[in-house]
């Protein structure tokens, strides 16, 4: 597996702070790589950066090109799409219409493709389908994050980046995310994810990179890492040896970068 | 303490750096001492720059040298504005050392500027209407003139002809401005004078789109004439509302509206409308005994030949006579005193004071020391608009 | 005040606010999705109609010059802009908007302008001197700015209509003018005298607004200047760049400005800065709508015209106080009991 | 997401940038008096033109109205179209009593100011409850509005306007020409600067500061931020009146035309360009924009060889350029350019102690609960968020409220700290009733809180937002401020808040901007504010998101420490570890109802509980 997209010495300040500070990371093809931390440790902050959402120093590669000086658009159009922490939704428009504009660098391919694609993601989020005609600001959580996925995928990207999906999400919803995207890596995406819910995160993917502090501090493959001790005590939290309350670890906040 | 020292250092920088731009400054205005020196600000942006820029194009025509002495003028823009134009006078004084200032378009500017001239001892001639620039003429306005004809006189040209035609009663709209405003004042003694009712007042502004409200509200009065107080081609929309809306009456307008666009804008609406105007307007109708009638016709063949076909109005005949009556009154000051100083600006201010029989585009000028305006009746002319053009009235008709 | 007088006023009122609600469109549009309050599409206006009265004389007018003049310096700009990833299409794209359309554009105009063309082709002309300088002007002055705050851009909208101004006054002098009527028809109903031009613009006006409903209703493009307008960041995540959004929204406000003055000229003479003041008033509404809703700018720019009208008659001196503290009571009222809203100030 | 207030960081810049040293006033004075010794030698520069004279007296006319926009806009985050409607008010009073009473210029000064006071105060009471995009445009109304009045009353004299001003006279001698007035009007602006620096820098200036910073933090301080508005409008509206009095009287003659909408936008243009965050900028863009228009009309014509109206083509094209290359305004670019530090604070260690809050007679009373909420219920539409929701918390005891995402838990703290009143029900503190209050009333009370999305003034530093917190053990107001008399409690305030932060741990991060600390730190920060308000009581919002475990075990002990002070805490809290090893009672919230109460212990053993909060999976 070449790498599909890599960071080397990422660095990036955000208001006036070195929120992330050399971070050096890669993205296999086909495969899920998550990156765990505590809020504020620069997580988000790294992957606004990557979109192009936030300046940043250091190289941004994608299939084998710098994309550095692109702007968030075109990054889109090379086929990066982001799940944003707060999902980024167009809250007075129907679910529908959200996901029509998912399809907007499509916009020329026709009616016909447009419906086929429309048809993929419901077949995938068939909740979707059902709240169609709802606005995008009406729907529940778990809804909204169906909805993010789906309007990134619309683009038919080949890198999807999500950003603590499972934020705000009871527990049961949180697993179906988690299991959907899993389905994605099948289906030929590859997918960076940060998260705080770090036991969830690591179960899926192949892996993992522990962020503290702005820098790498930890990484490995994902079963290696549920192993550390160091990831155990810090991130998986008490909750690690007891039961299921580590998934209750995500709050409903912002890291610095959002 | 450290910051301190910069910041003390960045103030002295700029303040040198400034003083140091004002010596260049001060020396490129050390010319010779010889010229006369004509500061002109006028409104050539901003509201009234329908009266200012052709203000300002008549500057070129105006004499380059007067008894032998060359005469320099600086022309500055005041944007309607009166904190520019006495920012304007100010520099003039300090900068440039004029020794008389033409200006400005507009009687707010004016007055304000006059406070300045009479501070500075320096000649003031105005290119606005209001009688309150120069009346009546105390310590202040002692150092004020103005070449357009008061109001008042041309009211009375109104009244006039409104009584030889039998009409009754009037109703008004005017600018909501000072023009308007002006106009207002004189009108209504002109009238009360004659017998005359003024039935309804209405308001409009320059840039209104519509003035429907105003003109049924005048004609519910039923003046027998209504008349519009207005500035250049804005004068045309009340006339044409007030056609639309039936109204049969005469219309008059005032000499503001006396350009060309006016008529271009106005058309068909203004036809019949009468106004009082300088005699510059219909100067190739004017008996050839008219004492203006020559320097009328010399202005318009000089303004056209510059500016093109057409583009003449009495706005520019206004500085023109300025012109004219510095013209007149700088040989006296000449032998008093060299210009550039206070005493060739006192003598300048006495000369035109005592002018005589000088003879403008826009009749014959005689000042006294409580007229500082110096027109009489040959100042005006009954003008109707026929056929799309200005239309000369034979006088008391 | 009588019945017949009252009609007369209303007629009036709705008329002027008809415009008044092209411009609040146009205003709501151009802030939700740039967040620009656009003080300077009063300009349009001024500039449409006297484009028109000039072609109407048979003389070329000067705007096709700061058409050129601003494709010019817009084609720089861009290219500037985007120096390090610019393509050899995208520059050939620039060269084609930029210039070679403003160049056709000029052109036809000076070979037909002496020609005296019907009417229909000289506010052709017009629309198409005019409205390309819309995104000319955000390209130049507002794009650079795209993430400064309200205020910012705000100061610069100001200067823009300076400049703009004093460009009015170069091209088109201090006087007026005005157009011929595409109508001189009248009709009477009842009491009422309507003129073929008002029908005109209350039809033209209507039929806008449902075009502009169905472009943002029915058509991607249309939904994604929605998307920009009310998560620009969700829709730079789908590939919607913010810059040609920005640029349809100003192409539409130059559009509706320039055809706003078409409509308007041959009803009263246009200044060179008559714009601002009709654009204010347009703005009113618009405020009153919270530079958000559509339907709700409408109908507040019927009520500000309609308000004028009745103060035109009742207090002519005081008009313009009368139409622009309105806003005060109505502002009050919208915010009033309302809870105090956190502003989030983004 | 965009504009992260960068105006802010300059007002940050230019607050402290009056060169406050640890050292205290001798020092920081020094840069001040340096500007004014070099400002007072301008006009006995040998050869400089006196209408260069003139310019500066006009430049400090615009700049007194520029500096007044800087607290209001700038700061105060108010837009206001209105300004030259003020300048108006301070012209024509002066005017009209001179001229027609013959009343001594100085006298008619007090009479400018009260008359624009008011008349600010009675504008700014009817339009500054407007918020966001209105106000601009309120003020916009309000200041055409006064062109057309003033222009249409006979007492203003109509459009024509009043002339004839006498000039102002000290000890008989009359200051009519440039150099007099330039000592008059610059005297004023220095006057200016000091006053509005001082302002800033107290108490009632932090109120100021943090209106941008988020209107319901600074209720929560009690705050009363419509006073802060209104005051920071009259503020600026009496600069301008201030320099009306002076314009009327340079001037000599009025009219509504130096007073219309286009001044107004040009004061707001100047303070913009110049940098509107700081009275430095303020100064700068009045200078800059009109000595830019100055020169323009000087060189235009010989630059393109025609005269004619391209000054204002040329002015707006420069405005623009100069926004699109420094959009904070000029000012900032200035400071980089000297490279000048904001400084830093002194600790005030040797101050003395800030008197405590005083408490009333039920907090006092060491019975009963301090927190009791019966029946509360919010209905949003249809939604009830809270569902006739009963518990109370006692003295000194910590209790936490839990419960799964959308289960009511932040609609109940919103109620309990008085953001949004509830539908029914009733809240009491110490006994007394506070259903319904606002958050200001409900600090009153000993109340003080956090929020689970961090509301710091993001201009200010980090102890700036501290000391917020004990506004209310504070007592100066904008007078004193002004005149310096408010040093020995400020000194007294910062020495608390400094304590507070020693207290959690950020006493080396004072200085520092607020937005520039990690938002776990930015909660501990918020926490210190707390503190500072004295409370009996805390409502934490999440106060351990984004907390590494280490900062959760301190954070946990420091709160265990306080109810060893005796304050009771009410927490919101998703942690379940980090709550269940720190309360002593826990109520647990499902779909806006109590699920469960009682102590960890039990609720961790309660079935229904593990059947919602853990999604039945355990």
């Amino acid at each position: 597996m070449s790498a599909l997209f890599q960071l080397e010495k990422l660095f990036v300040a955000y208001h006036g702070v070195d929120a992330v500070r050399g971070v050096s990371l890669s993205a296999p093809r086909g495969a899920i790589v998550s990156v765990i931390g505590a809020n504020g440790a620069g997580k988000s902050t790294m992957l606004n950066a990557a979109m192009g959402i936030l300046p940043a120093r250091g190289q941004i590669i994608f299939d084998g090109a710098p994309i550095h000086g692109l702007s968030v658009e075109e990054r889109f159009f090379k086929g990066i799409a982001l799940v944003a922490e707060k999902r980024e939704l167009f809250a007075s428009l129907p679910v529908e219409d959200n996901l029509a504009l998912g399809r907007f660098r499509f916009r020329r391919e026709g009616r016909a493709a447009a419906h086929a694609a429309l048809d993929e993601v419901y077949d995938l989020f068939p909740r979707l389908r059902e709240r169609r005609r709802q606005l995008a600001g009406t729907l529940s959580g778990g809804e909204r994050q169906m909805l993010a996925m789906g309007r990134a995928l619309m683009g038919k990207p080949r890198l999807l980046m999500l950003d603590e999906p499972s934020l705000g999400l009871a527990p049961l919803i949180v697993r179906e995310i988690f299991r959907i995207v899993v389905s994605l890596r099948e289906r030929g995406v590859s997918i960076l994810l940060v998260e705080q819910n770090a036991r969830a995160a690591l179960q899926i993917s192949d892996y993992g990179y522990v962020l503290e502090n702005g820098r790498v501090s930890l990484e490995g493959p994902s079963a290696a890492l549920q192993e550390d001790a160091r990831v155990a005590a810090t991130y998986l939290g008490f909750g690690a040896h007891r039961g299921d309350d580590g998934d209750d670890d995500a709050d409903g906040d912002d890291d610095a970068a959002t | 303490m450290k910051k301190a020292f910069r910041i003390a250092a960045f103030t002295a920088a700029v303040t040198i750096s400034v003083s140091a731009l004002g010596l260049i400054a001060s020396g490129s205005v050390a010319r010779a001492a010889d010229p006369v020196r004509i500061g002109v600000t006028v409104s050539s942006t901003g509201p009234a720059a329908s009266l200012g820029i052709p203000e300002a194009n008549a500057v070129a025509l105006l004499a380059k040298e007067v008894a032998g002495h060359p005469v320099q003028y600086i022309v500055l823009d005041d944007g309607t504005d009166t904190t520019k134009g006495v920012a304007n006078m100010r520099k003039f004084i300090s900068e440039e050392k004029v020794d008389a200032v033409v200006g400005s378009s507009v009687t707010p500017v004016t007055l304000a500027m006059v406070e300045v001239g009479a501070e500075n001892k320096v000649p003031v001639v105005s290119l606005a209407a209001n009688a309150k620039i120069v009346e009546p003429v105390d310590d202040k306005r002692k150092w004020a003139f103005k070449t357009p004809q008061n109001d008042r006189l041309m009211a009375k040209g109104i009244a006039d002809h409104m009584a030889a035609n039998g009409v009754k009663s009037v109703g008004f709209i005017g600018f909501t401005d000072a023009y308007g405003e002006g106009w207002l004042e004189e009108i209504k003694p002109a009238l009360e004078s004659k017998g005359i009712k003024l039935v309804a007042v209405e308001r409009y502004n320059r840039p209104d789109t519509s003035v429907t409200g105003q003109a049924l509200k005048l004609m519910a009065a039923k003046p027998d004439a209504i008349m519009v107080a207005g500035a250049g081609t804005p004068a045309a929309l009340p006339a044409r509302t007030l056609k639309e809306r039936g109204f049969k009456g005469p219309i008059y307008q005032t000499h503001g509206a006396a350009n060309n666009d006016f008529l271009r804008v106005g058309g068909k609406d203004v036809e019949g409308s009468v106004l009082p105007a300088g005699p510059v307007l219909v100067a190739d109708q004017l008996p050839d005994n008219h004492p203006s009638k020559k320097v009328a016709q010399k202005f318009i063949a000089d303004y056209e030949a510059k500016y093109g076909k057409g583009s003449v109005s009495t706005f520019g005949a206004h500085m023109y006579d300025a012109g004219l009556l510095l013209q007149a009154a700088i040989p006296a000051a000449l032998k008093v005193a060299k210009p550039g100083t206070p005493e060739f600006r006192a003598a300048l201010r006495d000369a035109i004071e005592n002018a005589k029989d000088v003879v403008y585009t826009q009749g014959v000028v005689n000042m006294t020391p409580t007229d500082h305006v110096g027109q009489d009746d040959r100042a005006r002319v009954m003008v109707q608009i026929k056929d799309g053009a200005w239309k000369l009235l034979p006088a008391g008709k | 005040m009588d019945l017949s007088i009252f009609l007369i006023l209303l007629q009036d009122g709705v008329i002027n606010g008809a415009i008044y609600a092209l411009l609040g469109l146009s205003l709501v549009l151009v802030f939700t999705v740039t967040r620009v309050i656009f003080i300077p599409q009063g300009e349009f206006v001024s500039f449409g109609a006297l484009t028109l009265a000039l072609l109407e004389r048979g003389q070329t007018p000067a705007t096709i010059w700061l058409l050129l003049a601003l494709g010019v310096v817009s084609a720089v700009a861009q290219v500037w802009q985007g120096r390090r990833t610019l393509s050899a299409r995208r520059v050939l794209a620039i060269a084609g908007t930029d210039l070679a359309l403003p160049a056709a554009v000029a052109a036809v105009t000076m070979l037909l302008a002496p020609m005296k063309p019907p009417v229909a082709v000289q506010i052709a002309l017009t629309l198409a001197i005019i409205t390309p300088m819309g995104p000319y002007i955000y390209r130049m002055a507002f794009q650079p700015l795209a993430e400064a705050s309200t205020l910012v851009l705000l100061i610069a909208a100001i200067g823009v209509h300076l400049a703009l101004t004093g460009l009015g006054l170069v091209f088109f002098g201090a006087e007026g003018s005005r157009t011929e009527p595409f109508s001189s028809a009248m009709f009477e109903i009842g009491s009422l005298l309507v003129s073929g031009q008002s029908l005109w613009i209350m039809g033209v006006t209507a039929a806008l607004v449902a075009a502009l409903g169905a472009f943002f209703e029915l058509t991607l493009t249309g939904k994604a200047l929605r998307a920009t307008a009310v998560n620009r960041l969700g829709a730079r995540l789908v590939g919607i760049a913010p810059s040609m959004s920005s640029a349809i929204a100003f192409t539409l406000a130059g559009f509706i400005g320039a055809l706003s003055g078409v409509l308007v000229s041959p009803l009263t003479t246009i200044y060179y800065d008559t714009g601002f003041l009709i654009g204010l008033k347009g703005f009113v509404a618009a405020i009153i709508a919270g530079l958000a809703s559509y339907p709700i700018a409408g109908a507040a720019a019927i009520l500000v015209g309609v308000v004028e009208a009745l103060a035109s008659f009742w207090a002519s001196s005081f008009k313009e106080v009368i139409v622009f503290l309105i806003i005060i009571p109505v502002l009050l009222w919208r915010t009033w009991g309302a809870p105090v809203v956190e502003e989030d100030d983004h | 997401m965009s504009t992260p207030a960068p105006i802010n960081n300059a007002a940050a810049d230019a607050i402290s940038s009056d060169g406050r040293a640890p050292g205290g006033r001798g020092l920081r004075l020094v840069a001040p008096l340096a500007a004014l010794a070099v400002c007072a030698l301008i006009p006995l520069v040998p050869g400089l033109p006196q209408f260069w004279i003139t310019l500066l007296n006009y430049i400090g006319l615009y700049a007194l109205v520029a500096i007044g926009l800087v607290v209001l806009t700038g700061v105060g985050g108010m837009t206001s179209f209105g300004q030259a409607m003020f300048v108006g008010a301070g012209a024509y009073t002066t005017a009209i009593l001179t001229t027609r009473y013959g009343v001594n210029p100085w006298l008619a000064l007090p009479a400018a100011l009260a008359v624009t006071g008011v008349f600010a105060w009675g504008v700014g009471a009817v339009t500054l409850r407007l918020s966001g995009h209105y106000l601009p445009l309120a003020t916009i109304a309000w200041n055409i509005s006064f062109f057309y009045i003033v222009g249409n009353l006979d007492i203003f004299a109509k459009f024509d306007g009043i002339s004839g001003i006498p000039p102002i006279a000290v000890g008989g001698f009359a200051l009519s020409d440039g150099p007099s007035l330039y000592y008059l009007i610059w005297g004023a602006v220095a006057l200016a600067v000091i006053a509005t620096l001082n302002l800033l820098d107290s108490r009632v200036g932090r109120a100021i500061r943090a209106l941008r910073g988020g209107v319901v933090a600074a209720e929560s301080f009690g705050v009363d931020t419509g006073r802060a508005r209104i005051l920071a409008f009259v503020y600026a509206a009496l600069l301008a009146g201030l320099s009306g009095w002076l314009y009327a009287h340079l001037q000599r003659a009025v009219n509504p035309s130096p007073f219309g909408l286009n001044a107004s936008i040009e004061y707001l243009l100047m303070a913009v360009v110049g940098g509107a965050g700081s009275v430095w900028g303020a100064i700068l863009g009045a200078g800059l924009v009109t000595i830019i228009r100055d020169q323009l009309q000087d060189w235009l014509p010989w630059l393109i060889g025609a005269r004619g109206n391209f000054e204002a083509i040329a002015f707006g094209v420069i405005l623009v350029l100069l926004l699109q290359t420094a959009r904070d305004g000029l000012w900032p670019h200035v400071l980089r350019l000297c490279n000048v530090r904001p400084a830093t604070r002194g600790h005030h260690a040797e101050a003395g102690q800030l008197a405590p809050r005083a408490r009333s007679a039920g907090e006092q009373r060491a019975d009963g609960p301090v927190l009791a909420v019966a029946d509360l219920r919010k209905q949003f539409g249809g939604l009830v968020a809270v569902n006739d929701l009963s518990f109370v918390v006692g003295r000194g005891e910590i209790v936490g409220l839990i419960g799964p995402n959308g289960a009511g838990k932040s609609t109940t703290f919103d109620l309990v700290t008085g953001v949004t009143p509830p539908t029914s029900g009733d809240i009491r503190y110490f006994g007394e009733n506070a259903t319904g209050e606002r958050a200001r009333v409900i600090a009153r009370r000993g109340v003080a809180r956090t929020f689970q999305h961090v509301r710091l003034a993001a201009g200010m530093s980090v102890i700036e937002n501290v000391a917020l917190g004990a506004h209310l053990r504070g007592h100066a107001g904008p007078v004193g401020a002004i005149l310096r008399l408010d040093r020995a409690e400020e000194a007294r305030i910062f020495a608390e808040a400094h304590r507070q932060l020693g207290r959690v741990g950020l006493a080396d991060l004072a200085d520092r901007p607020a937005v520039s600390l990690a938002l776990g730190q930015q909660r501990i920060v918020e926490i210190a504010r707390a503190l500072c308000l004295d409370p009996s009581m805390l409502l934490l919002d999440e106060p351990a998101a984004g907390l590494r475990h280490r900062e959760k075990k301190q954070l946990a002990a420091l709160l265990r420490q306080l109810r060893g002070e005796g304050l009771s805490i009410l927490l919101v809290e998703h942690d379940m570890d980090f709550v269940m090893g720190l309360t002593d009672r826990l109520v647990v919230m499902e779909f806006g109802s109590r699920l469960a109460e009682g102590t960890p212990e039990e609720i961790r053993n309660n079935p229904a509980v593990l059947e919602a909060y853990l999604g039945g999976v355990a």
